[in-house]
């Protein structure tokens, strides 16, 4: 039988992925991806807990829309971001983009 | 003949008849039941499959007549009767040539690009209405998951150009993906006006919101209907909108690196790609299955070859444009003519 | 009802009302800022009257009216005015006085750069001098009272670009601070203990006696303090003479009705507080006497004229100060009425010796009664009234003293006044055949001060004369009928003390004519046979060298010592701590890289250290619904 | 039952591409991977009955986010990694801080007793509920949303255009 727990569990993994990728990539666009993994682990989270919890309501469902509006303004902007760094340094690697330091 | 003309008006009701004596017949046996489905869903899985390859070879084999027409020649007419074998020729050819991979190139990726191109395509059949009752599923958001899983296929047209590491194909598929991109915002405003009057996005109810001849959404929206062929057309990257594998500026574009068997892929795609718009033009605008005396697959299979018809028309009759006359004609024209008609439906819809 | 209670609001607003349109205006326009002036002041002395008029008809009331202002824990503050006779006789003469200052100023003042702040800082003088007398409250009283201070700065060190003047404007800002200082801790102290700053309600709570006499003791003469500062009572009085560096005009303000009424007025507000304690009482009263007879002293000897009259005006303080602590409350009153009229008086006639003669000495004047009569006959007048000559109103106001620090039982006290009245004839006499009569000295251009300044003087002799009628016992309209503690009492006329204080004024007007009117007696013998008792009073008991010593000496040493410890331990401390931070900051700094991917390591690691904290040391809040079930 | 089949299959899926998406040390192949991820969450929404977000989820994240990251991928370089690191320093506390945070998550979402919270399910079409209520309830965040699409729009353009000067 699937209970929410599964769908918790899988999110929970899913979520510590995406901080893993997000601490470890050096690639900007890496760490934009890993971004995209932790949201889509909010989004099963939201939509299982409103599926499981408040069957009649779908302010979940509602909610994981406004989310992915949201990651798709963060990617769009993010890359944009990445795009002129890439321009003005030819490198993209998030560790090297330090001069914003004491 | 009754028989016959039975099997043709009444497939739906056969199918579920067949179903049935074969649920009993299963369940006499003490099986899980998931079986059955899964074998049920393989075949349709296959005749769909048949349906695509045969009408595949069909089509290409039309698109080179039709296009000898027009430019007053004969066209394939060497192989079978007036060259009907021609394209399965084409196939085996295909099919038995050397698979090249060249030494740069990705090679998960470059093996994957063709299939990522072709599975969206082949999934898109879920939905598709061939007659009443002959659709695989009928989803609840229907044409929601056409848009969504045609737009898969750009990943592999974009995988392709990457994994040849040519610089021809890089762009051509950048190109592509762009330009697909670009042509769905109209196509969804399009489809969009068209939900605003069928109101679902089930491919059924679709169908049926145009039950008269009158009620065709071609007729309630033929800017509408322009617009989608317009953007349809763009979106399988056929001319006039056949940048990303322009001969002349990319010697062919993502697909350059391509032969044999992984080439088939492309063109089958490529090919079916065709033969969906025009069936998923059929079922928005021209009232699908729906039609007087003959069968409704046959209803559907005619109507669907006027817009591929069509659309070989415009392959003819315009010049491919330029790049970024291709971009603006979107973003400058189609998209806010296509907002206009939402928005004007919208209102029609509201008020009357 | 109502109507009162605006008039009392609008008697103080009005000044400031000009103060404020003159500074912010018509600060170029001369004469309309002395017209806006003095209209203002004209009008608030019209409704002082009205008030005094109102009170008079029932001079045992008082009328009160406060609203909230300001809670501090259970400390309420409020803001409001009091009406009664005490109030009512003060308004009348700070607004008359203030008023012919006024006039008298656009004459002596004229051609002065500053003439339209001149008249703004003395409408806000006014304003600040009403407020204590309209005030209901000791933190409002207090407030006023810092504005008088902070007035009489400005105007002392009105022509600043004088050093002298300057200094003198510090001076005054500083000492009365000493006793402000006082002040303020008592207002605090006795208001911590009623629970209210409110006047009525502290003398409430005395008289129900729940402080202890040694407590009640401190906090009258923490309060005796600002008294002793703003008056210039004996160990502050320094500042006093050395105001006479601003114009005569408000030296004659200062004096008279302003700054140094101040400090009497908040003891005679304050009266019933003072009369609880005895002790208090008495030390007042000794030092009122102090004061009297030491300035008198120094006021022999002194050659400016205006600093004569600085040190009669601490004598006459002092007089002020022993009347009311002798208990002689309507003494006192009167005593300040009185005097703040022949006072202001002797200033604007000083004032107009000095506008013609350009000099402050009073050798370098003399025979001026020919050339000025004006001038010298309202100079006689007063010297007269300020001598105590009957039938003139210093007579009147200081025969009350006399029989009230008679009737107190202290004969000490009573013949340090007695003396001190000997010396005030003499020296203001001393003042007056020195600078009018004899030979003048050849000053080709000098004339009569302008009408504009002579008018002034006029009235005030007028009042000065006439003022002191009410102070007869037995008329309708006696002063002991209109100003009173509990009841109304009957004016008492001792013939014995009446001739003995005319007797000795006359003796030393006597004197001072046979010394310096007909020079039988030549000044310069009396000077060398009074040897060092004459060079201590002309360096006046070198009280300021003795301050001075005191600062340079012991009080810079002890500075130094505090400046060291503030310099190495204080700011040492302050830079130990600052190079803590520093040095922290220096090592904390390497953790911020500048790569994003640290901070967000930190965030995650800081998240999942709190998780595993919550985890072990609290499980249940693990449980997302706990609270919920 | 056959929906616990399907979850895992998604599940091992979702986990598994991540993983890939996470340590490839190709940035396609990384794109490619995380497709996959998507496409089986949109799998996991199917089994949630929410076809809508389904459609939703693959139209906007693979048709659109990836396809665009893929893009940026290819207007840059660096994205081979067999020279250059892809991994900077901190791989190993992150390793832990992700086991130590998975391991503690999970135990505490056991503690949690959520089978008293389960309120049933069912099935019914949400589309037009969605629908309804985002242009009911919700349509101030709506409108907000697409302002907020609108200003991405027009900072991506902003910050990528090239100045003609710079030219």
């Amino acid at each position: 039988m699937l209970t929410l727990l599964h769908f918790i569990i899988l999110s929970i993994v899913l979520f510590f992925i995406g901080i893993f990728g997000v601490l470890t990539r050096r690639n900007a666009i890496g760490i934009l991806m890993s971004l995209e993994l932790i949201f889509n682990a909010v989004n099963i989270n939201m939509v299982a807990f409103s599926k499981f919890l408040t069957p009649q309501e779908i302010y979940g469902e509602i909610f994981t829309i406004f989310i992915i509006t949201v990651a798709a303004a963060e990617s769009v902007l993010g890359l944009a971001i990445i795009l002129a760094i890439y321009r003005s340094r030819q490198k993209i690697y998030a560790d090297e983009m330090n001069i914003m330091k004491w | 003949m009754e028989l016959i003309k039975d099997i043709l008006y009444n497939t739906d009701k056969i199918l579920k008849d067949f179903y049935n004596w074969a649920y009993k017949l299963w369940s006499s046996f003490n099986l899980p039941f998931f079986i059955l489905d899964i074998v049920f869903y393989l075949l349709i899985t296959l005749a769909v499959a048949a349906f695509l390859v045969f009408n595949a070879l069909f089509i290409i084999y039309y698109d080179r007549k039709v296009a000898a027409k027009f430019q007053v020649r004969y066209g394939p007419n060497r192989v079978g009767y007036k060259g009907i074998l021609q394209t399965v020729a084409d196939t085996i050819k295909l099919l038995i040539k050397e698979d090249i991979n060249a030494d740069k190139v990705d090679k998960i990726v470059f093996f994957l690009a063709p299939f990522l191109v072709f599975i969206p395509s082949f999934l898109v059949f879920l939905v598709i209405p061939f007659g009443k009752g002959l659709i695989p599923a009928d989803l609840n958001i229907g044409i929601l998951y056409v848009l969504a899983i045609t737009g898969l296929s750009v990943l592999g047209i974009l995988s392709a150009g990457w994994a040849s590491n040519n610089k021809y194909s890089l762009i051509g598929g950048m190109r592509s993906a762009a330009q697909i991109i670009s042509y769905e915002i109209p196509m969804v405003l399009v489809i969009l006006s068209v939900l605003l009057l069928s109101g679902s996005l089930k491919m059924g109810d679709i169908i049926n919101a145009q039950s008269s001849i009158s009620k065709w959404f071609i007729f309630v929206q033929p800017i509408g209907f322009i617009l989608f062929l317009i953007a349809g057309n763009a979106e399988i990257n056929r001319a006039p909108f056949d940048l990303p594998e322009a001969e002349s500026e990319l010697v062919s574009g993502f697909i350059t690196e391509y032969s044999a068997m992984k080439f088939a892929f492309f063109f089958l795609a490529e090919y079916t790609n065709l033969f969906l718009t025009s069936a998923i033009a059929t079922t928005l605008f021209l009232g699908g299955w729906q039609g007087p005396f003959l069968p409704p697959f046959v209803w559907f299979i005619i109507k669907t070859y006027l817009v591929i018809t069509l659309l070989m028309w415009f392959r003819w009759t315009f010049p491919r444009i330029r790049v970024d006359h291709l971009m603006e004609f979107s973003w400058k024209y189609l998209t806010p003519i296509a907002f206009v008609n939402l928005i004007a439906t919208a209102i029609l819809v509201k008020f009357i | 009802m109502d109507k009162i209670f605006l008039i009392g609001f609008l008697i103080p607003s009005l000044p400031f009302l000009a103060f404020f349109i003159i500074v912010a205006f018509t600060k170029r326009f001369k004469m309309i800022s002395a017209l806006i002036s003095i209209t203002a002041i004209f009008i608030s002395f019209i409704l002082s009257i009205m008030i005094v008029l109102f009170q008079i008809k029932n001079p045992a009331g008082y009328l009160k009216y406060d609203i909230p202002w300001l809670y501090i824990g259970n400390l309420k503050m409020n803001i409001g005015i009091i009406i009664n006779s005490l109030t009512a006789i003060m308004l009348l003469v700070v607004t008359t006085v203030s008023l012919l200052v006024q006039i008298y100023s656009i004459g002596y003042m004229k051609g002065d750069e500053g003439f339209s702040k001149f008249f703004a800082f003395i409408s806000l003088f006014s304003f600040s001098m009403l407020g204590i007398v309209i005030a209901d409250n000791l933190m409002q009283l207090y407030i006023f009272w810092e504005l008088v201070g902070l007035c009489s700065y400005l105007l002392i060190g009105f022509w600043y670009h004088k050093p002298e003047a300057a200094d003198a404007a510090k001076k005054a800002f500083v000492v009365t601070r000493f006793g402000d200082f006082g002040f303020l801790i008592g207002i605090l102290i006795i208001s911590y203990l009623a629970g209210t700053f409110d006047i009525l309600d502290i003398e409430n709570f005395i008289k129900s006696g729940n402080i202890s006499e040694k407590m009640l003791l401190l906090v009258v003469i923490l309060l005796f303090c600002g008294a002793i500062g703003k008056s210039g009572q004996f160990p502050l009085h320094v500042w006093l003479p050395d105001a006479m560096e601003g114009p005569t005009p408000v030296s004659a303000l200062i004096h008279a009705a302003t700054m140094v009424a101040a400090g009497v007025f908040m003891v005679a507000r304050l009266f019933p507080i003072f009369l609880s304690s005895p002790d208090a009482m008495l030390f007042v009263a000794y030092l009122g006497a102090f004061t009297a007879l030491f300035s008198a002293t120094i006021a022999l000897t002194q050659d400016d004229i205006k600093r004569v009259l600085a040190y009669s005006t601490l004598s006459q303080l002092g007089y002020m100060m022993l009347a009311l602590g002798s208990g002689g409350y309507v003494a006192g009153m009167f005593h300040l009425y009185t005097h703040a009229f022949f006072k202001a008086l002797l200033f604007l006639c000083a004032g107009s010796v000095i506008h013609a003669i350009h000099s402050n000495n009073i050798w370098q004047m003399g025979g001026l009664h020919k050339k000025m009569p004006i001038t010298s006959i309202t100079f006689f007048i007063a010297a007269l009234a300020i001598s105590g000559i009957y039938p003139l109103s210093g007579f009147f106001s200081k025969d009350e003293i006399l029989l009230s620090v008679l009737h107190s039982g202290n004969k000490l006290l009573y013949y340090s006044a007695l003396f001190t009245a000997f010396l005030t004839a003499f020296y203001m006499f001393r003042l007056y055949f020195v600078t009018f009569s004899g030979q003048g000295k050849e000053h080709a251009h000098i004339h009569e001060s302008p009408a504009v300044m002579t008018v002034p003087l006029i009235i005030l002799s007028v009042f000065s004369i006439f003022s002191g009628f009410i102070g007869l016992p037995d008329k309708e309209f006696s002063i002991h009928k209109f100003l009173f503690l509990d009841h109304p009492e009957k004016g008492h006329f001792d013939f014995k003390v009446a001739m003995t204080s005319n007797i000795i004024a006359g003796l030393g007007i006597l004197f001072a004519y046979l010394v310096y009117g007909l020079k039988v007696v030549n000044a310069d013998m009396l000077r060398k046979k009074a040897g060092i008792i004459y060079t201590i009073l002309k360096n006046k008991y070198y009280i300021d060298e003795i301050y001075l010593f005191f600062i340079r000496k012991i009080y810079y040493t002890l500075t130094e010592a505090i400046k060291w410890f503030d310099r190495h331990i204080v700011d040492g401390a302050v830079n130990l701590v600052a190079f803590l931070c520093r040095w922290a900051g220096g090592k904390l700094k390497l953790t911020i890289t500048g790569k994003v991917q640290n901070y967000a390591m930190y965030i995650v690691i800081g998240v999942i250290i709190v998780i595993l904290v919550l985890y072990v040391y609290q499980p249940d809040v693990m449980n997302i619904f706990a609270e919920v079930k | 039952m056959t929906s616990l089949v399907f979850f895992y299959i998604f599940a091992v899926l979702i986990v598994i591409s991540a993983i890939f998406m996470v340590t490839s040390r190709n940035i396609y192949y990384s794109a490619l991977w995380l497709a996959l991820t998507l496409f089986a969450v949109a799998g996991i929404f199917v089994l949630l009955n929410a076809y809508f977000l389904a459609g939703i989820q693959v139209l906007i994240y693979i048709g659109a986010v990836v396809v665009l990251t893929i893009f940026v991928i290819n207007l840059t370089k660096e994205i081979e990694g067999k020279t250059e690191k892809q991994f900077n320093k901190q791989t190993i506390p992150a390793l832990l801080a992700l086991l130590t945070g998975i391991v503690l998550v999970v135990l505490a979402v056991l503690k949690t007793d959520w089978a008293s919270r389960i309120a049933g399910w069912t099935n019914y079409d949400e589309t037009a509920k969605i629908g309804n209520l985002l242009l009911n309830d919700f349509v101030i965040p709506f409108e907000a949303a697409s302002v907020l699409l609108l200003i991405a729009l027009i900072g991506a353009i902003a910050i990528v255009s090239l100045d003609k000067e710079n030219k």
